[in-house]
């Protein structure tokens, strides 16, 4: 063959969509409706490798050899946007598909806690509002109206997209609670950021893998311990695990789509702009996931929470009008 | 006889005694060696049993059987226009629930797997007159219900199939569509074909390149190969290589392979290149020692009567080491087609329905699917890893046992 | 065929030579002041002896002497062993064997080789004869091969055993067919020379005697060297016997006058069974 | 003309060569051996061939080589040339993606344009392409035919063909060889470069002596001062690999090979060797399932039950008793290896004195073979420490400096992989951390390999 | 010791045996129609043989004729084959060494070995001879040890050689002195009779000398047994000579007389160098 390595080559007649472990499961389901709606069509690749890898296979280029879609547990960050320029990819469109539940999860006969965002922030942050190493050992430790039983929190690990979520929706939360916390954002951004979302590493908060049937297992086997998860992991196993509230709320598929449960994060696909025109079926991919992102579509059977009427609405016209993302708005 | 000699009195209580100890110890010894043994042997059988155990019910399905009236059933469908758009087209998955709800009740919609209206539109697509008629299908069973009826379920499904199963509506049968689908979400629905498809040609990729150049090294090395500071260097290196771990092989493929040489993420080709790296040094140590096993004595005898030294290697040395080599080919390869990590680095780690069709097509192996499928959200899917996991490891005994098969037959004491 | 008639020479000063009184001999290889080294370690010092078509030609001495090690600077075998060195002149016919023109396969070819141990190929009977003249190019039609498998086999006295079972392997052979076998395959390429290293310190009694009495037929048609520590062996094959010791050439000449009347103290002791 | 069309052409050519060149060779050779010379003829006909073949194909063949990397090159400084190139962005990456892609169209090799501006390029491609391919094909055949007729002129009887066609085999042989040297660097280059931008943003000795492991500092733009230190990272390593795993698959290893060499009956070994060696064939992922879902729940439990403190499911023992039991084969084999290499006559001489076999066994056989044992357990410590599905799936995360086989600890090859395909950002020193953990990875595993060779060489020489 | 003293009686018609006319002599051990079976293939076809104290026996015959199956009949160590199997009735003091009361361990002590090849243990000099004692419990201190290494090393002929570097290690030294090593080793667990497997066939003639002259000394004091394939060495260091062929033992008797004097055919053409 004549053909040179480097610059674009060969034809691709599959959609390619790599990027978060979260959406990994209802990209995947997508891409099955899509064959079986779409007889004739191959069928999508999806690869697990993290919102941030994904980002970065995602924004290396336009062409066959780079993908056409990247899933995301979290926002696109400003750098990655301007990574993705850099090399090329100019015109992105975001489209969020709907919602995950961070959920919080105990073993069906755990003790019944009930927490707060500051609960948690001051049961796990290495450094409590910046006033030396977290010494809690038991929940009783941290607020006086919980059990004394020791605090063990599987969670996802620092690698993870949902790890930072955890940071973001509740730590921060609960870290704000405290005024001079609110006065150290304003004056130095980076250590508030240190301060509020650093998780402790004595062995209370145990990183849990990529393999969260693991955290359920683990959950079941021992009562006294917390279990981090998305919402879907919760769903598929109410046999065994229960919903811990937060602030009162119970995460529910209600509380946790219409933002009650402080947990809620959205999630996104990320679609180049360029690959519509070349990558057969990309279109069609894209109106599969329209037509079941609805509070009563297949997505929400598979664990995923719908996103509000509005952003559903938005995001059904982003499909068909393919507009571009602006970075400016992005942090 | 001499007066100084201080014959040693055999037959005393304390020599009897102290044989007696030594005895004994030695049947200790004896027994803890067995004992290792047997824990060894052990150890495999409760790995085997427990896998057997777990992945046996893998391989059969549950399903319900349904009474379908189409004619009574709101489809959009010209019995003599059938194409594949057309039943896409067809809202063939409402109509399966509105059936199911209509013959078995209407809690029952959960109790089919979402994907059962595929095996209406099957149906239809092989016989559009059924259109007109009234027939009963079988259902796949959604996960619940399938490992309620196999196992223990939640009590919800468990009352389901209690109620099925005295209305004579609950079959479990073999599941051939796990030997012959690909991923998927709906575990009822998953194969291995793909994931094992990807396989194949990765080990044909490992193959072509590892078995050559390990060949041909193994025989320079052992035959041509004066001692000098290149020809240390290239032993160390691939001794080295040989012990080098897997992950370091994923790195490398990850580095050169991908982001240098810009070949195609995912595709068999940059697997089979990957493990071929690891696989080579393999074959290369197989390879010496077998070449080393043919007597010198042959070689001498070719050479006493004026063959060239190419000649001897090629005509006596490799046919005679060639077993040896094989075994090492095969084990080795067993290697290679049991390994994960090096292939997650490399892009493996993905959701891949469509079979690949060539090396350079996207794909996955099987231990990367097992290690996917462990991962799954939905409980169904651990029975269908343990599945899996006897598809590998039949395969690998097999490579394993024509190995030792090999190397029996085959071993010769000149 | 160039082959130089000349009469003995006395040779070096370490060998003491006596010549072969009773007639001229057609000269086949000579060898001049033959040094072996293996690494640092000399195993032969200055070996100077010529061997002729019509007498065979014993080595003999303890082991460790060095016998095989000269023995294989003959056909170069010792080009084989990565840390020998050979220095000195050996010549076949007059032409320099370790001269860079010299092609190792053919000389090969030409100086045969059999082993200690019998060593036949693993394959059949007629494969391990027809080998040789296959590589060289001796024939070219099936038919040729034949015959010369036949003649091969024929001269070495092993036709009538396995002529019913060519296709067997020649592994299956008893230890004497084998050797047998071997001296067929040696043969079979029609070499000048045939060097025989102990070819029957692995034999019984029986194969043995029928080896020797072969030895005794090949005479006069191949300059024949026999090395064996069986000192009466080489008094029945032999009609010229070189005695070495630490890697010396210590006497050589003709074979019952070393056995009867040895001029060196250490053939004689060695003669008498005082070592080795 | 097209890339195989080409190739098939050459590969006819040398067949003609090969066949016309033996021919010729017999014909002069059987003449010459008329004449009765012995050295006269040197090589099999055979061998003429071959080297009149090689001399087409070979040249040719390179030259094809070098001409499918210059040619497009040439092809594009061609259609730059062209007028359809002048409405090219300036911008050199766009540039280059859409000529890539219009050689991609021109070439049949992708269906549809991903950007309009190249659909403009594919004719000048094309006539570029069509031009170039051509003068490559007529060199290569003009090649081909000066090689093949060179080389045909030198046939003669007495010309050495054979050694020349066996050398070009010794080159390839050679070249084969060194693929180990230069794999061996590919992985040095690779992990060299990564790790060298990550120790310019973290020092190396924080990264080696630090206590703390905590990517999660870094990525929080705490500084990576404290948050890569990968003593954790490596105790893990040590505390599975070495000393757990080794606990298990020393003693069962030894006393297996012990065992089946010195007292099993030939039966018995012969099926009971296989078997143990099934272990070492079971593919990690599924030792990893394994532990995951079913030793450690069961270590753990165990754990509660008699009351000890902090017992993790993800525990060390879990991994490390797994990983144990992979390398019993392991191990076994290479003492088997060891004490079979003790010659027998010491065995022979410690029973003549009247020694039982376990006493010979533990007297004699051991301490000789001791070098040898010594350097099989170097080697599968250094298979240990690599391994990584098992600890992957059954060892956990956390960065704990523990010496309770309950708790959960992390490795080196599992931090690799959680950095390497968890969520990640460009060029941080989490991502570049990998490869610099890869980098340590592969030294220590080069220097126990080397030392345990060293080691079990030597020992061999010893009673060879 | 309970030895016994019988006059030599005429044994199996297999084996012709004279007797050594000049005394009576202690009987050690007495083999009567020892058959070993390698599998399915005979070893030795019913050999009956005496040992006795004063005289040192020499089996000599050509290779593979049995003289080490034999010979490892008479301590067990055949056992250690697993496909030999033993017919017969061997006694040591008149007791049936295969009786299954017989303590392998034991009887291994009391018939030492040495072997073809030094085999000296990977120790230190001291703990190659302080092995046998130790694993016996023949020492209870140190300084019984001590005691019993200088001896054996003393009757060894190799005291004065090493006694300055008792903890070097028992390989460093050269061939001939881990031969009396191995020698001295078998000679601390004081034991009746010493079975040496051609224990000087991998030394050179100084060394062989000196091991012969040890044979020399040791007789008497043990009843011993000497494998050699070297007749002259046979002729200089026994009295008694056993000829084995095939398996059988041919022709046993006074070692001057089978020299000089053979009355089988078999064994004067063996003596003759017809064959082996
Ligand atoms: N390949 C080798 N490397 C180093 N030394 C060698 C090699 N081959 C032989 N020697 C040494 O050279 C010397 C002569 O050996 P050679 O084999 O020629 O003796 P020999 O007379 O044939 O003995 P034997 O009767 O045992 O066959 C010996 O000291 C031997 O150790
Ligand atoms: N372990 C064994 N298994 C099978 N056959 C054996 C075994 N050991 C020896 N033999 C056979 O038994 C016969 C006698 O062998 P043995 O070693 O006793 O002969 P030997 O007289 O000592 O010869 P040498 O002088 O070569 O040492 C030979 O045919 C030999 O092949
Ligand atoms: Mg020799
Ligand atoms: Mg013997
Ligand atoms: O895979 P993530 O969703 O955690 O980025």
């Amino acid at each position: 063959g004549q053909q040179s390595g480097g610059g674009a080559g060969g034809t691709r007649d599959q959609i390619r969509a790599v990027g978060s472990s979260t959406v990994y499961p209802f990209a995947t389901a997508i891409a099955e409706m899509f064959v079986q709606g779409n007889p004739g069509m191959k069928s999508p690749i999806v690869e697990s490798t993290g919102t941030g890898g994904g980002m970065k296979l995602f924004c290396a280029g336009v062409g066959a050899q780079h993908p056409d879609i990247a899933d995301a547990s979290r926002r696109m960050k400003k750098s990655e946007y301007e990574d993705c320029r850099k090399n090329g990819v100019k015109d992105i469109i975001e489209i969020q598909i709907g919602v995950d539940g961070l959920a919080f999860a105990e073993s069906k006969n755990g003790p019944g806690l009930k927490l707060t965002p500051k609960i948690v922030y001051e049961a796990l942050a290495a450094n409590p509002y910046g006033k030396g190493p977290n010494k809690a050992q038991s929940w009783k430790d941290v607020d006086p109206s919980l059990p004394a039983t020791p605090i063990s929190v599987f969670g996802p690990p620092s690698t993870s997209g949902t790890r930072d979520s955890l940071a973001e929706l509740i730590l921060t939360k609960g870290c704000e609670t405290d005024p001079a916390m609110e006065a150290l954002k304003k004056k130095n951004e980076d250590e508030f950021k240190a301060t509020c979302t650093r998780i402790r590493e004595d062995g209370k908060y145990v990183d849990s893998g990529e393999n969260d049937n693991l955290i359920v297992q683990k959950l079941g086997a021992n009562p006294n311990a917390l279990g981090v998860f998305g919402y879907s992991f919760l769903e598929e196993n109410k046999d065994t695990l229960k919903d811990v509230s937060i602030n009162g709320v119970e995460a529910t598929y209600e509380t946790v789509s219409t933002g009650q449960y402080p947990g809620a994060r959205p999630l996104f696909i990320y679609v180049k702009k360029a690959h519509m025109q070349a990558i057969p079926g990309l279109q069609a991919y894209l109106n599969t996931f329209a037509a079941n992102w609805d509070p009563n579509g297949a997505l929400t059977k598979r664990g995923m929470v719908a996103a509000p009427e509005g952003v559903r609405k938005a995001s059904a016209e982003t499909v068909k009008s393919l507009a571009v993302l602006d970075g400016s708005q992005l942090k | 006889m001499s007066a100084e000699r201080l014959p040693t009195d055999w037959k005393s209580d304390a020599m009897r005694r102290r044989i007696a100890r030594r005895y004994a110890s030695e049947r200790r010894f004896k027994a803890a060696g067995l004992l290792a043994v047997a824990l060894s042997a052990a150890f495999l059988a409760f790995l085997l049993f427990s896998m057997l155990g777990n992945g046996l019910r893998g391989f059969t399905r549950t399903e319900i059987a349904v009474k379908v009236d189409f004619s009574a059933s709101p489809l959009l469908l010209d019995p003599n226009a059938i194409t594949d758009q057309a039943l896409a087209n067809a809202n063939l998955p409402m109509v399966t629930g509105a059936v199911v709800k209509k013959a078995l009740g209407a809690d029952a919609e959960e109790w089919v797997s979402p994907t059962a209206w595929t095996v209406l539109r099957d149906a239809i697509k092989a016989d559009p007159k059924i259109l007109a008629r009234t027939v009963t299908v079988k259902l796949p069973a959604a996960t619940a219900i399938d490992l309620a009826a196999k196992s223990n379920g939640s009590p919800e499904a468990e009352a389901a199939v209690a109620r099925l199963d005295k209305a004579g509506l609950l079959t479990t049968g073999i599941n051939w569509g796990f030997l012959t689908a690909s991923d998927g979400t709906d575990p009822t629905q998953v194969g291995i074909w793909g994931a094992f498809k990807g396989s194949l040609l990765t080990m044909l990729v490992t193959l072509a390149l590892s078995f050559p150049v390990g060949v041909a090294t193994a025989v320079y090395l052992e035959e041509y190969a004066r001692k000098n500071w290149l020809t240390d260097i290239i032993e160390v290196s691939i001794n080295n290589l040989a012990a080098v771990p897997s992950i370091i092989f994923g790195l490398l493929g990850l580095s050169i392979f991908l982001n240098f040489l810009h070949l195609p993420r995912s595709a068999a080709l940059v697997g089979g290149m990957t493990l071929a790296l690891m696989t080579m040094p393999v074959i290369v140590i197989a390879g010496r020692n077998a070449i080393k096993s043919v007597p010198p004595s042959i070689r001498d005898a070719a050479l006493g009567i004026g063959a060239s030294p190419v000649q001897v290697v090629f005509h006596h040395v490799l046919p005679l080491a060639l077993p040896g080599i094989l075994t090492g080919t095969i084990i080795g390869m067993a290697r290679a087609l049991g390994e994960t990590a090096p292939l997650l680095m490399i892009g493996m780690r993905a959701f891949i329905a469509t079979p690949p069709g060539g090396i350079t097509d996207p794909a996955t192996v099987l231990p990367v699917q097992i290690f996917l499928w462990s991962d799954e959200v939905s409980r169904g899917f651990v029975e269908k890893t343990s599945a899996a996991i006897i598809v590998l490891l039949v395969f690998l005994l097999a490579m394993n046992g024509i190995a030792i098969y090999l190397r029996n037959k085959f071993e010769r004491r000149w | 065929m160039t082959a130089m008639m000349h009469e003995q020479q006395t040779l070096t000063p370490a060998g003491e030579t006596r010549m072969p009184e009773t007639k001229m001999t057609e000269t086949k290889m000579t060898a001049r002041d033959v040094k072996v080294f293996y690494g640092e370690k000399q195993a032969i010092k200055g070996v100077s002896i010529d061997v002729d078509m019509d007498n065979v030609t014993a080595f003999i001495g303890p082991s460790g002497c060095g016998k095989s090690t000269f023995l294989r600077t003959l056909n170069r075998m010792n080009d084989t062993v990565a840390s020998a060195r050979v220095e000195g002149t050996i010549t076949l016919d007059g032409e320099d064997i370790y001269a860079p023109s010299m092609d190792v396969v053919q000389l090969r070819a030409r100086v045969g080789m059999v082993f200690q141990k019998p060593n036949p190929f693993p394959k059949s009977i007629y494969e391990n004869i027809a080998y040789g003249p296959r590589i060289h190019g001796l024939a070219h039609a099936k038919a040729d091969l034949d015959v010369i498998v036949e003649k091969s086999l024929r001269r070495a006295g092993l036709w009538d055993e396995v002529k019913d079972r060519l296709h067997d392997s020649g592994t299956a052979l008893s230890g004497g067919q084998q050797q047998r076998l071997c001296i067929g395959r040696a043969i079979a390429v029609e070499p000048e020379v045939i060097l025989m290293d102990e070819p029957c310190s692995a034999l019984d009694p029986i194969a043995t005697a029928k080896i020797e009495e072969l030895i005794h037929e090949l005479r006069g048609r191949y300059a024949i060297v026999i090395v064996t520590h069986n000192m009466q062996q080489a008094a029945r094959v032999s009609q010229r016997t070189a005695f070495f010791h630490l890697g010396e050439l210590v006497e050589y000449g003709v074979t019952s006058d070393i056995f009867t009347n040895p001029r060196q103290e250490r053939t004689k002791d060695y003669i008498t069974g005082r070592y080795g | 003309m097209t890339g195989p069309a080409i190739l098939l052409l050459l590969a006819g050519l040398g067949a003609i060569a090969w066949v016309s060149a033996r021919a010729r060779a017999m014909r002069l050779q059987s003449a010459a051996r008329a004449s009765g010379r012995r050295d006269a003829v040197h090589s099999l006909p055979g061998y003429h061939g071959w080297y009149v073949a090689l001399w087409t194909l070979v040249p040719a063949g390179l030259f094809l080589a070098v001409w499918a990397n210059v040619a497009p090159g040439l092809v594009t400084q061609d259609v730059l040339g062209s007028p359809a190139a002048q409405s090219l962005p300036a911008d050199d990456f766009s540039r280059s993606a859409i000529l890539g892609e219009a050689r991609a169209i021109a070439t049949g090799m992708q269906a549809g344009a991903f950007n309009p501006l190249s659909q403009g390029l594919v004719e000048p491609y094309r006539d570029a392409i069509g031009q170039y391919g051509f003068a490559g094909a007529a060199l290569a055949l003009v090649l081909a035919f000066a090689g093949g007729a060179y080389a045909f002129t030198r046939v003669r009887p007495d010309f050495r063909a054979r050694t020349r066609v066996e050398r070009l085999v010794m080159a390839t042989l050679l070249i084969a060889s060194l693929l180990a040297i230069i794999t061996t660097l590919g992985i040095v280059a690779s992990l060299l470069w990564e790790s060298f931008r990550f120790f310019s943003m973290v020092s190396p000795v924080d990264f080696l002596f630090g206590a703390k492991w905590s990517p999660q500092s870094a990525a929080l733009g705490y500084g990576n001062d404290d948050a890569f230190g990968a003593v954790p990272l490596f105790w893990g390593t040590i505390f599975i690999g070495a000393i757990i795993a080794m606990a298990v698959a020393i003693p069962l290893g030894l006393m297996s090979a012990i065992y089946l060499t010195q007292y099993a009956s030939p039966t018995f070994r012969k099926w009971m060797k296989p078997i143990l060696e099934v272990l070492a064939g079971v593919p990690t992922v599924v030792y990893g399932y394994f532990a995951a879902l079913t030793i450690a729940p069961a270590l753990r439990d165990f754990a509660v039950m008699i009351g000890i403190h902090g017992a993790s499911s993800e525990s060390a023992l879990a991994a490390g008793l797994v990983m144990g039991v992979m390398i019993i084969p392991f191990v076994s084999s290479m003492a088997d290896d060891s004490i079979a290499a003790v010659p027998q006559s010491m065995r022979d001489g410690s029973l003549a004195m009247g020694a039982t076999t376990s006493e010979t066994i533990r007297r004699v056989l051991i301490p000789a073979a001791l070098p040898g044992v010594v350097g099989g357990v170097l080697l599968a410590v250094s298979r240990a420490i690599g391994e990584t599905m098992i600890v992957v799936m059954a060892a956990g995360l956390a960065a704990n400096l523990t010496l309770n086989p309950f708790a959960s600890v992390t490795t080196v090859t599992t931090q690799i992989v959680q950095l390497l395909t968890g969520d990640q950002e460009f060029d941080s020193a989490k991502t570049l951390a990998a490869f610099a953990l890869g980098l340590v990875l592969f030294i220590v595993t080069l220097l126990l390999n080397i030392v345990a060779l060293r080691v079990v060489k030597k020992y061999r020489e010893a009673y060879e």
